[in-house]
């Protein structure tokens, strides 16, 4: 394998790993401020297909990422509802959300636009073009270093870049901020925020909306810029792997980057090599598509490395019985 | 779930004592002033309309029996419920408190029964949660620091701040409550049973700080079931009987035993009528028994012990000190090491037969200290918890495969008949019994199995003196019958009249044995606080 | 009322399943007929699908795809009065016409004006579903390509071995990304609605895409290099011309009967050059002669070129 | 609270979220411009309006009476099995794998042998995320959509590289042989002049009839299920009695995955006759909708099924009949989740304070 390759899988793990990226910081939100979220899969999907469809009849990829958002924000609502105000169970709330996406964006693609439930083709500023960094043509040709600027770092979508400043972003506001300080306390015991005079509920929503946005990001980045449009079903899966990654990364940002971007790899290697060949294995392709969500098992058993959960996940907050 | 809760500790040993009269407040606006409040929890009245008043600079002391309404009359006053009636006034003012932060505002400041930090938080985290200045964190968490230090040095209130919670004591996870309360500038302070989890020392410690508090002007109310720290410490005292405020008197007006009566309702005499005891061959047998808590602290620190059949072995101590695990190695669901021999036979301590199923297969039954969460299954039916455990019991089956159901119910008719338990009805939920009722049926449950060893943790807790009587007297015809009987409660009262011989248990050892004619309270006292061997 | 089951792509699959409906369209804007469609959503669907167009009277029944084989093999006999179509496949039942393309020789045309119109000698195949019949299309391209320049280099994928192959354009773009990085400046998608992703990278990339089955110049235009055409219309349209009457037995259909061929329009008439036409004709007229054997991978499950 | 009569619980307040779901779907329906009423007429004519339309709704319904009593056993411990659908995709490979390798004699020999692979199958697939949640603690619902995308891996897997037969481009197995197809509604005594001769449902439905009263029974009657629901009530509680934790866990979830495995006697055996890619469906999931709606008891399992049969079948032919795509099924699927499982709280609310006034009131009389 040549420089050149690494590179190229690399570039390719960057596009492949900026949806789960998203997806995963997203969850980060819910789930540190104690609301699990299993349907990061189908506000994707929502947010895919709203930009997607905006997108195609405007011809503004930011019009799509705006009603994007805003799908992905309608799931968020009916999540935090179900798990916040109503004190449903949060795993069957996630269940539904991700059902309900399935189904309505197909439902909605079809009677839109007759097309078999996907949108139309995007084109040109439909879409999230690639930017080239100032100097990338210049240095392309200078080794390592130049390649790496030219292909792996420059020509990303704004979406890729954004995600990458969310890891920081992320990582700031949980831990530098009085938000972060709050939401981080309300994931572990609600109780101890209540009785602080902070309302539970409203930094809750904060969270669940917070959460909608990013998996608004990361569905809209499928559509508008990874590929040219929505197809039903798109996502493919991606939203559990996100929510694997979020374990992997034991609810932490930069090790989220880390995950994601592993994941990605995985991706972006069974694309190029469907069979890997170690000599005394024959990997088939199947095996490399399963690999996170059996890396995730391992992780969840605890063998590599145990990942505790915030401690009030999943609960709703009861105060009285 | 494990805090200390010496519900009627005095208030069985009380005898006739003066009528409750409210006393007169010295003049000022009062500190705080309840008018009429009221909270329901779905069918259950927590409080009924109570009114209250405490003067600035006291401290006023709150009691009542478990379930009385003390916790929840004290979290609608910070703001945690919200009352369904009934008005607030704080100094003298009118005042609206929807939430804590409202009651913050007001100058209110209280440490829960369960304390409400962030266990992976630090000190610091904890301490500025909802009091920080501005959005970033640094100036708040430098401010705080500062004041930190101010705070411990002028009361005594040492913690590491940047230590988290769950690396502390439980004594000094409340002096991060107090500081909490202290750093919002409370000179209002609610502490909810604090002394509960605290050993003697540390509750020495806090009453030095409450002091020090009142003397700033601050003023205190302070919940508690101990009625020897409301004497010490408290200025006035009021007193709490199912959901309702039955009097408020001043602390040097009363009594152990006036305040006993007013929380109970009614004269207390609680004599067991009991003969001597006579004790037959060993049923069990303890010996160096050691027991080790998931994080590898020693719970048990070699424990010896003997009954003998037709005898009660009162186990007396302040909770915590390893009474609970003592019975749980021995109801078989914890494990432990040493050797305990029953009739003359080991049992297995760790491997396959050390569970529930095998030690009532050999004949110990457990009446556990928690009914809610192991007596009974608040969910099903009385006569589904009137064999759960012994469900596996061939007398239980109709066949191999299917459980006698239509025999169970008739079983528990019939034990509901004896054991009085109100309404005798078996298909009715646990959860729509009353809490001496639910007893009833756990303590039926165990008794009728005639075991060779009945284990007893806290039978009465919870319980009003009604059923106390009826629990006590099905004990000791057990005893009579020739069952060994070790009885685990906090209650020393219970202890004294019910035992045959008493062993005092401190930080997992026992400190001694003594037969209950032989000693008294205050030796038992000084025992439990580990100061006599 | 004749009728049509489009495979999983679904009928707007912009290639495979699209080149159906367009057949059924033509044919009811020519007749003013009606028919009926239906679009697969899942495999374990199919015999549902099938029988219930069947019990509804419709005659003949159109599927598009090999997948409906199996059923088609189950449910023909069932229902001896109606004539089934079914493309893609060879289904050996006394009511059934079975249409079978060459779509190797397409190939070898497409390939052979990849091979020329190729800067770097480096050319990409992004195959859907990784079956026989795809391996087909790969080994004619091939031909084709080296026919042109015998040292061009041929970087083959597939999308993966499950249908979802068909319906997969993100993983399309990224394997045609991945190509492009290896240098290849033309890539063939054959890979359904896969392919649309496919091209959009190839557009993006700097590469020339080339269309399948249905013409797909339209998608870039001035970016695709041309569309190999399966005249699946036309077999539609002819199996509903057909009617009731419709000849069981295998029906092959290949460049003679134009049943293959390349698409040329306004949309890649800038790519096309005089010297690729002339090559193609010629290349053309070779096949018909018989000048030219293009291997049919799936007469012996190898391709001897690559 | 227990104030609150048992039919509010049981019937009235499962009845008025389903029809929330319904209103909420027929306003979607609405949205995408089409007529709701005539949906519903397309749905009721094709799935209840024939014996055609009869025969698959029940074969519908016999694949959700699996799933929804898969998810149900686990519940009663506890335990959230968003599993079924791995476990009934390995149940498929365990049938067909038995069915192919064993030449068996005639058909109920072979069902004897298919339920056997499928149940072993399935419930082998349980064990593991069953072992991990018991043993290690790994959260049950996470691992057992893990086991989702696994299992659909795996099945790809054999499907492509092992038993697809030679010379064939479908990832699906070899047709099973005749002996083992199993006599359909068609093929039987009585019903049989009813229904035509494609109808899929088959004897599996009485199978999974009678696994009704076995899941009861085993839930309601046995020493078995009288610690399963213990442990799924109060694991402390559990544990003071004596039924082991990690034994119940393992029990349940073995249980659960040996009922989403026997599913495949159904489709893959009863209709399909071969094993195909993604045979279930989605089966495993609506496994929870019927669970949540009938409350884990067999019965409502029973009814909720069939209505999900109905639904599935209706739907189908409504992407048949009308332009309103089958995914409308879906969305309903997914409101009836929603309203029964996650917004359950938003009318009892209301409604338990409505009868815990009128107890308080008759209190106070
Ligand atoms: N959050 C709640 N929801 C429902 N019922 C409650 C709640 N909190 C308390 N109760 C009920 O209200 C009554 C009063 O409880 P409270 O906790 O105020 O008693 P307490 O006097 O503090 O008792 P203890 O001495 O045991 O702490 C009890 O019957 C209790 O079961
Ligand atoms: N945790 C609970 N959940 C539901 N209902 C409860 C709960 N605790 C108490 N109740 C209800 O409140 C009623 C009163 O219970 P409580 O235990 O306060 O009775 P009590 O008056 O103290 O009687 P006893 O002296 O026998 O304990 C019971 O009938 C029960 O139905
Ligand atoms: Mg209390
Ligand atoms: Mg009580």
């Amino acid at each position: 394998m040549d420089f050149a390759t690494i590179v190229e899988l690399l570039d390719s793990a960057v596009r492949l790993g900026t949806p789960l990226l998203l997806a995963c910081l997203a969850g980060l939100f819910s789930e540190r401020a104690g609301i699990f979220d299993i349907g990061l899969e189908g506000k994707m999907l929502m947010a895919a297909f709203f930009s997607g469809a905006v997108a195609a009849v405007t011809g503004s990829a930011w019009l799509g990422l705006m009603a994007g958002v805003g799908g992905a924000l309608s799931l968020s609502l009916v999540h935090g509802m179900a798990s916040i105000t109503f004190r449903g169970n949060q795993l069957i709330s996630g269940v539904a959300v991700n059902f309900l996406a399935s189904g309505f964006t197909v439902l909605i693609a079809q009677s839109w636009f007759h097309q078999g439930g996907r949108t139309p083709q995007l084109s040109g500023s439909g879409r999230f073009e690639p930017i080239t960094l100032p100097g990338a043509e210049a240095v392309k040709d200078v080794p390592v270093i130049g390649q790496l600027y030219d292909n792996l770092l420059s020509g990303h979508s704004i979406l890729v870049y954004v995600a990458f400043a969310m890891v920081p972003l992320t990582w700031w506001v949980l831990f530098r901020t009085r938000f972060g300080l709050r939401l981080r306390a309300v994931g572990e015991n609600p109780e101890s925020v209540d009785t602080a005079g902070i309302s539970v509920v409203r930094l809750r929503y904060t969270a669940v909306a917070i959460t909608g946005v990013l998996s608004g990001l990361a569905g809209t980045y499928l559509a508008t810029g990874l590929a040219a449009g929505f197809v039903k079903e798109m996502t493919a899966g991606r939203g559990y792997i996100a929510l694997a990654a979020l374990i992997f990364a034991k609810w932490r940002p930069v090790p989220a980057l880390g995950a994601t971007m592993l994941f990605g790899l995985l991706e972006a290697i069974s694309n190029r090599y469907p069979n890997i060949d170690l000599g005394v294995v024959n990997l088939p392709i199947q095996f490399m598509q399963a690999v996170p969500y059996i890396l995730t098992v391992i992780i969840l058993a605890g063998f590599i490395g145990k990942a505790i959960p915030p401690r009030a996940g999943g609960q709703p907050y009861v105060k009285e019985r | 779930m494990q805090a200390d809760q010496n519900t009627t500790k005095a208030g069985r040993q009380a005898t006739a004592a003066p009528a409750a009269k409210s006393v007169a407040t010295p003049t000022g606006a009062p500190a705080i002033e309840l008018k009429g409040i009221s909270k329901a929890f779905g069918t259950v009245q927590a409080n009924k309309d109570i009114s209250i008043r405490v003067m600035p600079g006291t401290i006023h002391g709150i009691i009542g029996e478990n379930g009385a309404g003390k916790s929840t009359l004290m979290s609608i006053l910070y703001g945690f419920y919200k009352a369904d009636a009934g008005e607030i006034w704080i100094k003298g003012k009118h005042t609206q408190i929807p939430d804590s932060q409202a009651a913050i505002s007001a100058g209110i400041g209280m440490v829960f029964q369960h304390f409400k930090l962030v266990q992976n938080f630090t000190v610091l985290e904890n301490i500025i949660l909802g009091a920080e200045d501005g959005a970033l964190l640094r100036p708040s968490l430098n401010k705080a620091r500062r004041e930190l230090k101010r705070l411990a040095e002028e009361y005594e209130l040492n913690v590491d701040p940047d230590e988290k919670i769950e690396e502390l004591s439980v004594g000094h996870q409340q002096r991060v409550e107090i500081l909490k309360a202290l750093y919002r500038q409370a000179d209002i302070l609610i502490l909810d049973e604090p002394t509960g989890v605290l050993t003697p020392d540390e509750a020495d410690h806090l009453f030095r700080i409450l002091n020090h508090l009142k003397d700033e002007g601050k003023t205190i109310i302070l919940i508690t079931h101990k009625l020897r720290e409301i004497m010490e410490t408290t200025d006035t005292v009021s007193v709490m009987r199912r959901g309702e405020m039955t009097a408020t008197v001043s602390t040097s007006e009363t009594s152990p035993e006036h305040l006993a009566e007013l929380m109970v309702g009614r004269k207390v005499l609680l004599n067991v009528a009991k003969t001597k005891a006579n004790p037959g061959r060993t049923v069990l047998e303890i010996e160096n028994l050691k027991v080790r808590d998931e994080d590898g602290v020693e719970r048990l620190r070699g424990i010896n012990l003997q009954i003998r059949a037709g005898e009660i072995l009162g186990i007396a101590g302040v909770s915590g000190n390893g009474q609970s695990e003592l019975l749980e190695v021995l109801g078989g669901f914890a494990n432990g090491t040493g050797t305990i021999r029953l009739n003359g036979e080991e049992l297995d301590l760790t491997g396959k037969h050390s569970d529930g199923q095998s030690r009532r297969a050999k004949g110990i039954a457990h009446v556990p200290e928690d009914r809610h969460h192991l007596g009974l299954i608040l969910d099903f039916a009385a006569w589904e918890n009137m064999v759960f455990g012994y469900h596996s019991d061939p007398a239980y089956q109709k066949n191999r495969l299917v459980m006698d159901n239509a025999g169970i119910t008739a079983h528990t008719q019939e034990a509901m008949n004896r054991f009085d338990v109100r309404p005798p009805i078996p298909t009715l939920p646990a959860k729509s019994f009353s809490g001496g009722n639910q007893q009833k049926i756990v303590l039926a449950r165990e008794i009728e199995r005639n075991p060779d060893l009945l284990l007893v943790g806290q039978p009465t807790r919870g319980v009003d003196i009604g059923a106390i009587e009826f629990i006590h007297k099905r004990i000791v015809e057990l005893r009579d019958q020739g069952a060994a009987i070790l009885l685990v409660s906090v209650e020393l009262d219970e202890i004294r009249a019910l035992s045959d011989r008493i062993a005092v248990m401190f930080d997992g050892q026992i400190m001694g044995e003594r037969a209950p004619e032989d000693t008294d309270e205050k030796e038992l006292g000084l025992m439990m606080a580990g100061v006599v061997k | 009322e004749p009728a049509v089951i489009y495979d999983l792509g679904g009928k707007y699959d912009k290639s495979f399943n699209e080149a159906a409906y367009n057949g059924a369209k033509r044919w009811a804007e020519e007749t003013g007929g009606k028919y009926k469609e239906l679009e697969m959503q899942s495999e374990a669907q199919r015999e549902q699908a099938l029988r219930k167009l069947a019990e509804s009277g419709a005659n003949p029944i159109v599927m598009t795809g090999f997948a409906f084989g199996d059923t088609l093999n189950q449910v023909a006999p069932d229902y001896p009065d109606t004539k089934f179509a079914i493309i893609d496949m060879v289904v050996d039942q006394p009511n059934v016409e079975s249409i079978v393309f060459k779509e190797e020789q397409g190939s070898y045309l497409v390939g052979l004006m990849a091979g020329m119109a190729s800067k770097t000698g480096t050319v990409g195949f992004v195959g859907g579903m990784d079956i026989p019949l795809i391996r087909k299309f790969a080994c004619g391209y091939v031909q084709g390509v080296k026919a042109a320049n015998p040292d061009a280099k041929v970087i083959e994928n597939m999308t993966g071995t499950t249908p979802a192959a068909w319906n997969d354009p993100v993983k399309g773009g990224e394997i045609a990304k991945a190509q492009i990085s290896q240098g290849a400046d033309v890539i063939y998608a054959a890979a359904g609605g896969t392919g649309i992703g496919v091209l959009q990278a190839a557009t993006d990339g700097g590469a020339l895409g080339i269309g399948v089955d249905s013409n797909q110049n339209y998608l870039h235009p001035g970016k695709i290099l041309t569309s190999m055409l399966k005249r699946v219309d036309t077999a539609v349209d002819e199996a509903f011309k057909a009617g009731p009457d419709l000849k069981p037995g295998i029906k092959v259909m290949g460049l003679s009967d134009d049943g293959v061929g390349v698409a040329l329009d306004d949309n890649n008439k800038s790519l096309v050059t005089p010297a690729m036409l002339k090559a193609v004709d010629q290349a053309k007229a070779d096949i018909i002669s018989g000048k030219i054997k293009v291997h049919d991978y799936m007469s012996d499950d190898s391709c001897p070129v690559e | 609270m227990e104030k609150t009569p048992k039919w509010i619980d049981v019937a009235l307040i499962p009845l008025l979220n389903l029809l929330i779901a319904f209103v909420i779907s027929g306003i979607v329906v609405l949205l995408i411009g089409e007529n709701p009423i005539e949906a519903i007429r397309v749905m009721v004519d094709g799935s209840l309006g024939s014996p055609y339309g009869w025969g698959y709704t029940l074969y519908y319904a016999t694949n959700f009476i699996f799933t929804g009593l898969a998810v149900a056993v686990a519940y009663h411990a506890s335990q959230f099995n968003i599993g079924g659908e791995g476990q009934a995709t390995l149940g498929g490979l365990g049938v067909a794998l038995v069915l192919l390798m064993v030449p068996w004699p005639n058909w109920y020999l072979a069902l004897i042998g298919a339920m056997i692979g499928g149940a072993v199958f399935g419930a082998a697939w349980a064990a593991i995320p069953a072992y991990l949640q018991a043993k290690r603690g790994s959260h049950i619902v996470i691992t057992t959509i893990m086991f989702n995308f696994i299992a659909a891996s795996l099945l790809n897997y054999m499907l492509v590289n092992v038993l697809r037969p030679r010379g064939s481009m479908d990832p699906a197995t070899a047709r099973f042989p005749a002996a083992t197809h199993l006599p359909t509604f068609h093929d039987m005594p009585l019903i049989g002049q009813f229904f035509g001769k494609s109808v899929p449902a088959n004897v599996s439905f009485f199978i999974a009839i009678v696994a009704c009263f076995l899941v009861w029974g085993l839930i309601w009657r046995t020493r078995l299920g009288f610690a399963i629901r213990a442990f799924g009530r109060s694991e402390p509680a559990a544990r003071y009695a004596g039924i082991s934790p990690v034994k119940i866990v393992m029990a349940a979830m073995l249980i659960s995955g040996a009922l989403a495995g026997l599913m495949a006697t159904n489709n893959v055996m009863g209709e399909a006759h071969r094993l195909v890619l993604n045979s279930v469906e989605g089966a495993g999931f609506i496994g929870i909708a019927v669970a949540l709606m009938g409350r884990n008891h067999p019965f409502g399992v029973f009814l909720a099924a069939l209505l999900f049969g109905f639904l599935y079948q209706g739907g189908g032919e409504l992407a048949l009949e009308t332009s309103i795509p089958r995914e409308l099924i879906t969305v309903i699927q997914a409101l009836v989740i929603l309203f029964t499982g996650a917004f359950d709280n938003m009318l009892r609310g209301p409604i338990e304070q409505f009868f815990v006034a009128r107890a308080n009131a008759r209190k106070e009389a």
